[in-house]
């Protein structure tokens, strides 16, 4: 059972989210069915050679796919700001001044938001399998309805996890963050291209180091660089 | 328990311009505590130390018995806090916030707080964002008093209320004492406010506690004595000189004593002075001239 | 009937509640066995603290004016008449100490005072 | 002030799931295009280097060399030139790659003695010349860490691809578009034959072992196997040359042979309906297949075409071949599912990661 706590917890989520995340409920269904539709009306035009459908819709999703990406990190990053805006504009006092640990309290906020996302994904899903029921998809392609959610899902819940994480600290953590990661960005090639030259060693540049260790299998950042396409081979 | 709050060494620093040096505080459990100071002397910024919201430098906190802030949600629990700026979520209606309030005190008092809903005339569905700055705050009262608090800390819990709602808030403050004699610790610069209900005061000024002590010996024979000729060195009074300062339209000067009695006429007799006048004065008086004490550093 | 107690007074706000109780127990405004307010309700409409409240009752109950009952309430006693002579002429003279202090204050001596009561009195009635 | 920051990670997540639909679609079938291109650029960029570096620049050049001078190792018959540091990550690649050749080319593997590879850093100026360019193949290699060491095998084994077609003979180069493949390409060769509209490609699709001998350019050059009448019909009428020829009426009467003559009339074929990576993995893989010798039936010097050569080159018929082929390739269709799985279990980890970041939110937060 659900303490009582966690479910004023998500009921505070739920009020606080219900009207940012709104146009997303709506995008998370219409986008498949606009992505699908589209297609098929393309393919389906006069000039177009039914025998090369196939070929058409997957230049299509795989130009479809970037917007299911973005839409699913905007999920993520607009609930995790949902999430702390109501306690920073107090300066988190109502929070702090509850009879429960910080941790406590932040793990209820981080559940709800959590909340939150699988919504998102499952009106994702809802919207994949209205889209792909309704349209024939031309052999011999398949669809991806479930993994695709899926992988919004997981991708909207990183987003958020990070956003979460950057946004539970004070305005102070927040400009270390932003201002270590621009010293990597402009000071990590220069050093690095200085350490090469001197010692005659061969690391790549720090920029190029992180964006692996980011993208690269158990990056962070794998999800994004997977297949973000409903309809595939 | 013989403290309710207890603070001891208390050390913390803002900028350049703002520090606390070593407080003591002592709130009796029971007590009705009125922590006076005026505006930027730190009020807020000892609360917010108290309850762990603000990180110390140095020195001990003990609230009802718990260590803050390693014990803090065990001490919060029985604490009713009610800040100086609205802090409830926006978005939540009266009910609502009243049902989040509850799911985290063990302690909360339904029944009550329907009735005080019911008496402060809050409408219970409509969105805090739309209340008015009377209700918020009547609001945020009921939800520290209906989680029947042992300690309730109230950090200017008036201000800015018009004088109906200020009558309503402390009225159902001191109601909710007198059933279960919970300590309050409560703080404002509005002096005469708290004048009828504390017991014991402390008196803050630019982060320093000027005095701490009962009510009534805070008040006790606290006289302005109007004088000629009035002796250059004040030295071995048998009362407590709080302030002297020359008199604007004669050549007199003026003394601000405590611990005044009648006998201690002689002590000016002897010394060639003449009293022209002893007045009554009230805390807020006695207040100033603490405040202007402190700070000239006059001799005691 | 305690609309008029003043924090500001340097007279306890105990003893200013214990007055107006004694004034309306001799002049007849509380008939014995008459029920005070209970302590909550009184110090909650005054907003003084209910210890304040409490001393002024104990204060009351050991002068003889009224009774303490453990769990029901505070009870005006039947004041011995004695009791009774003796609060008036207190009351009396606490009001005359203070019109003589605001008096001399003003550097008014006793004759003019008289002089003045005899005045105002006569045209009161 | 964290909002800058979320708008930053959403442009990187977009333009990280942009880049891999784009691998999705293309890459991994491009890939050998890919390795061309940029070694085509770095040959442009060394050659402007070296027309800089000689002769003004010489004690520059002599420096570099003096710091990282030109070595070669052996690797089985070939010979790889280059600055020891790329060499560092040359010769894993190529020991790899020609432990996968050796067994399969067998004694023809004599031919290759003395092959050189001239391997070039991407990016970096060449400091070195070869006396004989003609014969030497460079080679783009890549610091392991900045480009991933599968591009560096890629590149071996394209470069030793290189060195193999031209022992074969005509026919057999013609049918590979002259290029030799990279093996692994099963994936992408279903994803060619998926995308492919051609009636032929469907009909292999669907199991019609004829159609996909077809397809494979296994008959020479038999459009009729390859596009219905229909497609042709099309694909004619969507070309101004084609439609103006004197055949084109016929063929809209759905004269099949008519359309074949608007081609001929006008010198041109219709498309191949697979391109030259299908034709090249069926090439590796009918080598893997056939095992050692195999190599040296394809590079018999007479004029038999491809098919022959399969049949002989593994001693089986050739729709038995083809339909064993065509079953290999359904099997190494990509599996999406098994990747979003992979996915979603290291972003949940993250995610408990960042979350457990979250929990340590400071209570400090005021003053």
């Amino acid at each position: 059972m659900m303490s009582a706590q966690m479910k004023q917890m998500l009921h505070l989520q739920w009020k606080a989210s219900r009207w940012p995340m709104l146009p997303f409920a709506l995008l998370c269904v219409g986008l498949p069915l606009m992505a699908v539709s589209t297609t098929m009306q393309a393919i389906a035009e006069p000039h177009h050679d039914p025998s090369y459908a196939a070929s058409g819709v997957l230049d299509m999703m795989s130009g479809w796919a970037g917007m299911f990406a973005l839409l699913s990190s905007l999920l993520g990053a607009a609930v995790a700001l949902t999430s702390w805006t109501l306690d920073h504009r107090a300066n988190h006092v109502y929070s702090l001044a509850l009879p429960i640990s910080r941790a406590r309290y932040s793990l209820f906020k981080f559940a709800g938001g959590a909340f939150v996302v699988i919504g998102g994904g499952i009106l994702l899903l809802i919207g994949c399998l209205i889209a792909v029921s309704v349209y024939d998809i031309p052999e011999p392609l398949s669809t991806y309805p479930f993994s695709l959610s899926l992988r919004f899902f997981i991708g909207a819940l990183l987003v958020f996890s990070m956003v979460f994480a950057a946004a539970a600290g004070t305005i102070r953590t927040t400009i270390y963050i932003v201002v270590g990661a621009i010293i990597v960005v402009i000071f990590g090639p220069v050093l690095a291209d200085i350490i090469n030259t001197v010692f005659d060693t061969d690391f790549g540049t720090p920029g190029q180091l992180i964006l692996r260790a980011l993208t690269d299998w158990p990056g962070p950042f794998h999800v994004f660089g997977g297949s973000w396409m409903l309809i595939d081979v | 328990m013989s403290n309710a709050i207890e603070a001891r060494g208390l050390n913390y620093r803002a900028g350049k311009t703002f520090e606390i040096r070593d407080m003591n505080l002592n709130v009796p459990a029971g007590s009705i505590y009125g922590y006076l100071g005026p505006n930027g002397s730190g009020k807020t910024t000892t609360i917010r130390l108290l309850l762990g919201m603000t990180k110390r430098i140095s020195g001990d906190v003990t609230l009802l018995d718990h260590r803050s802030p390693d014990d803090l949600p065990a001490a919060l629990a029985k604490i009713g806090y009610v800040p100086e700026r609205p802090h409830l979520y926006p978005t939540l209606t009266v009910a609502e916030a009243m049902r989040f309030h509850a799911a985290f005190y063990p302690t909360w008092d339904a029944q009550w707080a329907t009735r005080l809903l019911r008496v402060f005339e809050l409408p219970h569905d409509r969105r805090i964002a739309r209340l008015s700055k009377g209700e918020t705050g009547k609001l945020m009262i009921l939800l520290a008093l209906a989680q029947r608090p042992e300690l309730l800390i109230l950090d200017e819990p008036t201000d800015g209320l018009d004088p109906m709602v200020r009558r309503d808030v402390l009225a159902a403050v001191i109601d909710y004492v007198g059933d279960t004699g919970a300590t309050v610790f409560i703080s404002s610069h509005l002096v005469h406010e708290l004048e009828r209900m504390c017991d014991w005061v402390g008196v803050l000024d630019k982060g320093r506690l000027v005095t701490e002590m009962p009510i009534t010996q805070f008040k006790a024979g606290v006289k302005r004595i109007r004088l000629i000729g009035a002796p250059e060195q004040a030295l071995g009074t048998p009362f407590e000189l709080l302030s002297r300062v020359p008199e604007a339209l004669s050549d007199g000067e003026s003394w601000v004593v405590r611990g005044w009695d009648d006998p201690m006429r002689e002590y000016f007799e002897a010394r060639g002075a003449k009293i022209r006048d002893i007045v009554d004065l009230d805390l807020e008086e006695v207040f100033v001239e603490m405040l202007r004490n402190s700070r000239q550093g006059v001799t005691r | 009937m305690f609309d008029d107690i003043d924090p500001r007074s340097p007279v306890p706000l105990y003893e200013q509640i214990a007055a107006r109780v004694r004034v309306a127990v001799v002049a007849g405004e509380y008939t014995p066995g008459a029920a005070l307010p209970s302590v909550r309700q009184l110090a909650a409409s005054l907003r003084v603290n209910p210890a304040t409240v409490v001393q002024a009752y104990r204060d009351l109950e050991r002068e003889g004016f009224v009774e303490m009952r453990h769990g029901a309430g505070t009870f005006v006693q039947n004041v011995a008449p004695g009791l009774r002579e003796a609060e008036r002429m207190k009351q009396a003279r606490e009001l005359v100490r203070r019109m003589l202090a605001e008096a001399a204050r003003l550097g008014i001596g006793v004759a003019e005072l008289s002089r003045a009561l005899a005045v105002e009195s006569g045209v009161g009635e | 002030m964290y909002r800058s920051l979320v708008v930053s990670m959403c442009v990187l997540s977009c333009s990280l799931a942009a880049r891999g639909a784009a691998a999705q679609g293309t890459a991994l079938q491009d890939r050998a295009r890919e390795v061309r291109a940029a070694e085509d650029s770095l040959l442009g960029l060394q050659r402007a280097a070296e027309r800089a570096a000689y002769p003004s620049d010489s004690a520059r050049t002599a420096e570099r060399l003096r710091r990282d001078p030109v070595d070669s190792i052996r690797v089985g018959p070939l010979l790889v030139v280059g600055q020891r540091s790329v060499l560092r990550y040359a010769e894993p690649a190529f020991r790899e790659a020609w432990s996968y050749y050796e067994p399969l080319i067998g004694r023809a593997a004599n031919r290759l003695e003395g092959q050189r590879f001239a391997v070039v850093e991407g990016g970096r100026n060449a400091v070195y010349q070869t006396r004989d360019s003609t014969r030497v193949i460079r080679v783009p290699i890549g610091r392991p860490r900045l480009a991933s060491p599968e591009l560096n095998l890629s590149s071996a084994y394209h470069a030793i691809g290189k060195a193999l077609v031209p022992l074969l003979p005509f026919e057999v180069r013609s049918w590979l578009f002259d290029v030799w493949g990279v093996p692994g390409q099963l994936e992408s060769a279903y994803r060619h034959i998926a995308r492919s509209g051609a009636d032929g490609t469907r009909r292999c699709m669907r199991r019609e072992i004829p159609a996909c001998v077809g397809v494979l350019g296994l008959q020479g050059e038999d459009w009729s196997t390859w596009y219905s009448v229909e497609q042709l019909q099309n694909l004619i009428r969507n070309s101004d040359v084609l439609r103006a020829s004197p055949y084109a009426p016929a063929c809209f009467r759905n004269d099949a042979h008519a359309c074949i003559d608007v081609y001929r009339s006008r010198s041109t074929r219709p498309n191949t309906p697979l391109g030259g990576n299908v034709r090249q993995a069926l090439m590796l893989w009918t080598l893997e297949k056939a095992g050692a010798g195999s190599f040296e039936k394809l590079m018999v010097p007479d004029s038999s075409d491809v098919a022959t050569r399969l049949v002989s080159m593994t001693g089986r018929p050739l729709p038995d071949l083809i339909s064993e082929f065509r079953n290999d390739v359904e099997l190494a269709r990509p599996r999406a599912r098994a990747d979003a799985g992979r996915a979603a279990i290291a972003g949940i980890l993250w995610s408990v990661v960042f979350s457990f970041f979250a929990l340590r939110s400071t209570r400090w937060r005021i003053g």
